[in-house]
């Protein structure tokens, strides 16, 4: 219960962090910075990633993994064609 | 060698067809020579271990960690071999030398049109000049085409919005085959023509025939459109706040939303259509859109027109 | 005991199963129907072709039967084909399970599996789509008249299927083996199924993201692949094929486990690199999803994501490599028995090292410059999915026969059909080698009057390659009726799946079953 | 030896099932982030080549409605982490109320959302439906709102089955706990709730905000 309020409470303070830096030009790596670091909060503290066996810690990295596999290759085409 | 009263290998037309065969070959070796293997050795076990037949089967092996892993690391070595061959004949495919002759393409349902640079045009057919190194700068008006030249051993995807580009320098005289690869509906099998290999003399001749020279028909077409009236001077100052075209083929500009890039056909292309998109740094999104409002036929000549007023004849790719 | 076929016969005893064995039988039932669909479309295709000018068929319909060949084909045959049936009815029995994880889920799967190939079926029977299985855009979303939403609907719901049927497997794997069956002591088959599962649970969302964006832009004018609407057609392709190149290893890892069930089986001796083929199963898998780029070589990609792209392209070629070498080795000093199950599977071997092999032509980049697009394709991906993929259905269709229905097949019957389906593969598809080389682009209905002379090789050996699937179908049926009764195991085999009663009973075991080490052959006491 | 009557024939033990839902649901949860990642990656794109167009589409959605709806999420997701660990401890009563509250709190967000896309319907945003825009920024505006109704429809068709499932628990727990004698029911349908959260997180401040304030 105590975690899990610290969490929300961190939760909306990250909240306020983006919307006072979108006042300021929010950057795109900036939002995501953010928005990872609550996502971050959320599985390990929720969704008690932290507490699970060690094989659900296996299928999130592999979801990690995968993303960026996705994302990695996908991107590397566009820069290095775009030039971006 | 023959099958069927054809040729068992296209015939090459190309300066850099021998090339892609040598690395087909390299990889035919390798396979076969792997397949050899497996296959001996699946028949001999076969034979030899057959059931009833009277051998010794003692201890059969369930594994050996040496051999597999030799095993792995010969494929893995062979692989390299393969892909460096690959890799090093693709990129004298890819990349065009900066010197090239360049002839435009423009694909659509169902038919090849080709502009020379003198301004004549055909179409399904492609006249080359022998032994000339020639650029094909191709973009597509509905879907994804592709420029496929068997005997040339090369072919490129001809997108719509976006111009990509294949090379060539026929070594051979006569007339080889056009086809267009990439499925693009009903009558794409039907979507083919010729190239001619003809000589340097011929083709000159040939070319002469013609009415006005892309620069001309783009310098005209700049005229049209006015865009004079504003990326001009006017006693050395900036009339209204647009960048000048001199020299600006082949340079690298910084953007007004940050980030630079390099002044190309399709940086320039962009521009005309989208011009709000990446606005040079220092100047102000007033340029009104092209969009619609011209064809790709004369996209390109406008681009060659802007080109040629930094001594550019060809899309170098900005490598100056 | 009743066995799982006859402890209720009720047709709503059917529709409601939650049994893995019989939500099998329903699958495979489902999947030899659209087969056939797919192959009167194959073999209509192979009657256009056998002359150069288009004479049978207009275009417009030639291009419809390609894509509806291409998409039946793919994804309501080759994708559920071995785990749908073969899986589902097996896993459970090979790790000394009662059912699935989730039985239910496993029904859904059925029905939904279902439900969209019908919608498949009726975007053909309203007119059809001529856009090639692949939807490349803009010509699927600006430019043709057909079915597309409707196509791709049908198969967006069929996705759903097997992302459940890889959730399921992969948690059955991972909870439900008995208390015995470590890793290492894991049929090679459920490996298979395992890697195949994480493919088709990882890849198959991004297929369902990319089928909506198509419907999309049909339905509401937007241009996410479409250049004159501000898009780009090369996203496309890149979110396509990153579910679809590794959906090919979807199309072919079970059959892999297939073979390695069957060969140690009639080698009489246990496989040989028991881990190495394990482990290049998960390779495979994983390698798989790092090379979608090389379909794409000639495409309009950056020149540097194609040099990484067919770099890696021969790296996911070892670990297939690996399973050919151990497969061989496993031949070496064993007491070989050719019955039909071996024929196929020695077929698959022969096919799927020449589908390998030339897939190597199509990883070196400038080779694949010249072939991409062409016949040469064609050929190599069916060495891969006919030739290796569905000659390891029919080999495990017939090894596990008789466990499935508790008759023997005529063996006879069977060797011919292995036989005829081999070389009529072959005269169908090695002509197409050389027509790719010489430059016949794919997707052609006419083509130039060199090209006669080899297709019509081709077109022959089409032929006996349909008959050659039809003599399976005959004596199956057959068998159903007349064969003669199989026994516990027919074929002396190792494996917890043949320590159960044939057919298996309702609950598949008792009491919780001694596991072994695999592949323990010559089986002791047996020889 | 008699086994509950919540074990599943096909498991062994209450731990076995207990494991299995949890691996299945997490395996869920990764096929759904799949999901959500290839329409980001598309986002991604479209935000790469149209940037003008993309801060613009953002300037016209309703900062303020957004983070609050931020905020309604995030805190929902507060409660039914606290309701299943309140299950875990056989505490059904107050397990039921946060569950309700989840669900209201859910259902509040839907509302706002759903007067979001009323607000850009009336100013003619919706592609498909009334899309009109004579600027600059065509194509690429065109494309963005085209992501923003996909992506927060698709994530509202989530809600929704969430507030179904969280309604379903809450009655469950308050009515007939002794159907959940293993508390692992709720804790799925609370790791799918964070789910439906994290996808918010992301979508948030990738639609609304980057780029800045105009």
């Amino acid at each position: 219960m105590k975690t899990h309020l610290l969490v929300w409470l961190s939760l909306m303070l990250l909240l306020g962090l983006t919307v006072v830096a979108w006042q300021y030009h929010l950057g795109f790596l900036m939002a995501l910075a953010i928005a990872v670091t609550k996502a971050a909060l959320v599985i390990a503290f929720f969704m008690h990633l932290r507490k699970e066996s060690p094989l659900t810690k296996f299928v999130a990295g592999a979801v990690l993994f995968w993303l960026l596999i996705l994302f990695g290759f996908t991107l590397a085409d566009y820069f290095s064609r775009l030039g971006f | 060698m023959k099958i069927g009263g054809v040729p068992l290998f296209p015939q090459q037309a190309d300066t850099g067809a021998a090339g892609v065969d040598m690395v087909a070959l390299v990889v035919c070796a390798i396979c076969g020579l792997l397949a050899l293997g497996v296959l001996v050795a699946v028949v001999y076990f076969l034979i030899r271990y057959r059931a009833g037949s009277d051998v010794n089967r003692d201890n059969p092996p369930e594994g050996h960690l040496p051999l597999e892993l030799s095993w792995v690391g010969g494929a893995v070595v062979l692989s390299l071999v393969m892909f460096i061959f690959g890799a090093r004949a693709y990129y004298d495919l890819r990349v065009a030398p900066t010197d090239s002759f360049e002839i435009e393409v423009v694909g659509r349902q169902w038919m090849w049109k080709i502009r020379h640079p003198s301004g004549r045009r055909e179409i399904n057919t492609l006249h080359v000049p022998l032994g000339t190194k020639i650029k094909l700068k191709m973009i597509s008006r509905d879907v994804i085409h592709s420029f496929y030249l068997p005997e040339f051993r090369t072919k490129h995807d001809v997108l719509p919005g976006r111009y990509t580009d294949l090379w060539i320098e026929p070594k051979k005289l006569g007339r080889f085959t056009l086809a267009c690869s990439e499925y693009c509906g009903t009558d794409h099998s039907r979507m083919k023509g010729e190239v001619v290999v003809v000589t340097p003399e011929e083709y000159e001749s040939w070319q002469a025939l013609s009415p006005l020279t892309s620069v001309q028909r783009g310098e005209r077409l700049y005229l049209k459109m006015a865009c004079d009236s504003c990326h001009e001077y006017q006693d050395g100052q900036v009339v209204s706040g647009a960048p000048l075209l001199d020299g600006i083929y082949g340079s690298t500009v910084g953007l007004e939303a940050g980030g630079s890039t390099k002044v190309d056909d399709d940086y320039l292309r962009r521009s005309i259509l989208r011009p709000k998109a990446q606005v040079v740094a220092g100047f102000q999104p007033i340029m009104p859109t092209y969009e619609g409002r011209l064809s790709e036929e004369e996209l390109l000549d406008l681009i060659a027109y802007i080109r040629s007023r930094s001594g550019s004849t060809v899309d170098d790719g900005g490598k100056k | 005991m009743k066995d799982y076929l006859y402890e209720d016969v009720s047709l709503k005893s059917w529709l409601l199963t939650t049994d893995h064995k019989r939500i099998g039988i329903l699958f495979l039932l489902t999947i030899t129907f659209f087969f056939i669909i797919g192959g009167v479309a194959a073999t209509l295709m192979r009657m256009e072709l056998a002359t150069a000018p288009g004479d049978l068929v207009s275009a417009d319909v030639y291009n419809r039967l390609f894509t509806l060949h291409g998409t039946v084909m793919v994804w309501l045959f080759l994708i559920p084909s071995i785990p749908a049936t073969l899986g589902n009815f097996l896993l459970p029995l090979m790790i000394g399970a009662k059912d699935l994880a989730f039985p239910r889920l496993n029904l859904l799967s059925w029905y939904v599996f279902l439900f969209g190939g019908l919608l498949t079926l009726w975007s053909i029977i309203i007119g059809g789509v001529d856009t090639g299985w692949t939807f490349y855009t803009p010509y699927s979303t600006t430019y043709t008249n057909s079915h597309v939403i409707m196509m791709a609907a049908g198969i967006f719901i069929v996705g759903f299927s097997s992302i459940f049927s890889g959730l399921n497997f992969i948690v059955t794997v991972h909870s439900l083996r008995a208390p015995e069956m470590t890793w290492t002591r894991l049929p090679l088959f459920v490996w298979t199924l395992y890697a195949t599962s994480l493919i088709m649970v990882l890849a198959t969302p991004i297929l369902s993201v990319t089928l909506v964006l198509i419907a999309a832009e049909r339905l509401f004018g937007v241009g996410i692949f479409d250049p004159a609407l501000g898009g780009d057609p090369l996203l496309f392709q890149h979110l396509f094929w990153f579910y679809s190149h590794p959906a090919v290893y979807i199309m072919i890892l079970p059959g892999m486990g297939v073979i390695s069930e069957i060969l140690p089986c009639f080698a009489r001796r246990p496989i040989f690199g028991y881990k190495f083929i394990a482990g290049s199963s998960l390779a495979i898998a994983v390698f798989g999803f790092l090379v979608w780029g090389h379909h794409m070589f000639a495409a309009g990609q950056s020149l540097y994501a194609g040099l990484v792209f067919s770099f890696l392209s021969f790296l996911v070629a070892v670990p297939s490599g690996i399973k050919v070498f151990s497969w061989t080795a496993t031949l070496y000093k064993g007491s070989i028995r050719f019955d039909t199950p071996m024929l196929y599977a020695l077929g698959f071997m022969g096919l799927f090292t020449i589908g390998g092999l030339t897939g190597l032509f199509l990883a070196t980049l400038a080779v694949d410059v010249h072939l991409t697009d062409t016949f040469f394709v064609v050929a190599h991906f069916h060495f891969i999915m006919v030739g290796g993929m569905l000659m390891a259905y029919l080999g495990g269709l017939h090894f596990w026969w008789p466990k499935m229905t508790g008759k023997l097949y005529p063996e006879t019957l069977g060797r011919i059909s292995a036989v005829l389906i081999f070389l009529g593969f072959n005269g169908t598809f090695l002509p197409q080698f050389i027509l790719g080389y010489l430059g016949m682009p794919r997707r052609y209905y006419a083509y130039p009057e060199q090209f006669e002379f080899l297709n019509v090789i081709s077109s022959a050996g089409a032929v006996l390659l349909a008959l050659g699937y039809a003599l399976p179908l005959a004596y199956f049926t057959w068998s159903l009726i007349k064969g003669r009764p199989a026994g516990a195991d027919p074929w002396n085999a190792a494996g917890l799946e043949w320590k159960v009663s044939s057919p298996p009973p309702h609950h598949n075991f008792e009491t919780i079953p001694v596991v072994e080490q695999p592949y323990r052959y010559p089986r002791p006491g047996h020889e | 030896m008699s086994s509950p009557p919540e074990l599943g024939m096909q498991f062994s033990d209450l731990r076995q099932q207990k494991d299995a839902y949890r691996l299945g649901a997490w395996v869920f949860v990764a096929s759904e982030i799949m999901l959500f990642a290839g329409i980001f990656l598309v986002y991604l794109i479209g935000r790469m080549t149209h940037p003008e167009a993309f801060t613009e589409g953002s300037h016209e959605l309703n900062q303020f409605l957004g983070a609050v709806n931020t905020a309604i999420l995030l805190t929902s997701s507060f409660s039914v982490a606290v309701a299943v660990s309140k299950a875990e401890d056989k505490k059904y009563r107050t397990a039921s109320w946060l569950l309700l509250l989840t669900a209201v709190m859910g259902i509040c967000f839907l509302g706002i959302k759903a007067y979001e896309w009323y607000e850009e319907y009336e100013r003619a945003r919706v592609p498909g439906l009334n899309f009109t825009y004579e600027g600059e920024h065509l194509p690429g505006l065109l494309l963005f709102f085209w992501f923003y109704f996909t992506s927060t429809a698709l994530h509202a068709i989530h809600v929704t089955i969430g507030v179904l499932v969280n309604l379903w628990f809450a009655w469950v727990c308050r009515y007939r706990a002794h159907w959940v004698p293993d508390p692992s029911p709720v804790v799925l349908s609370g790791i799918y709730w964070h789910l439906v959260d994290l996808v918010w997180i992301f979508l948030f401040p990738f639609l609304y905000l980057v780029g800045g304030a105009s």
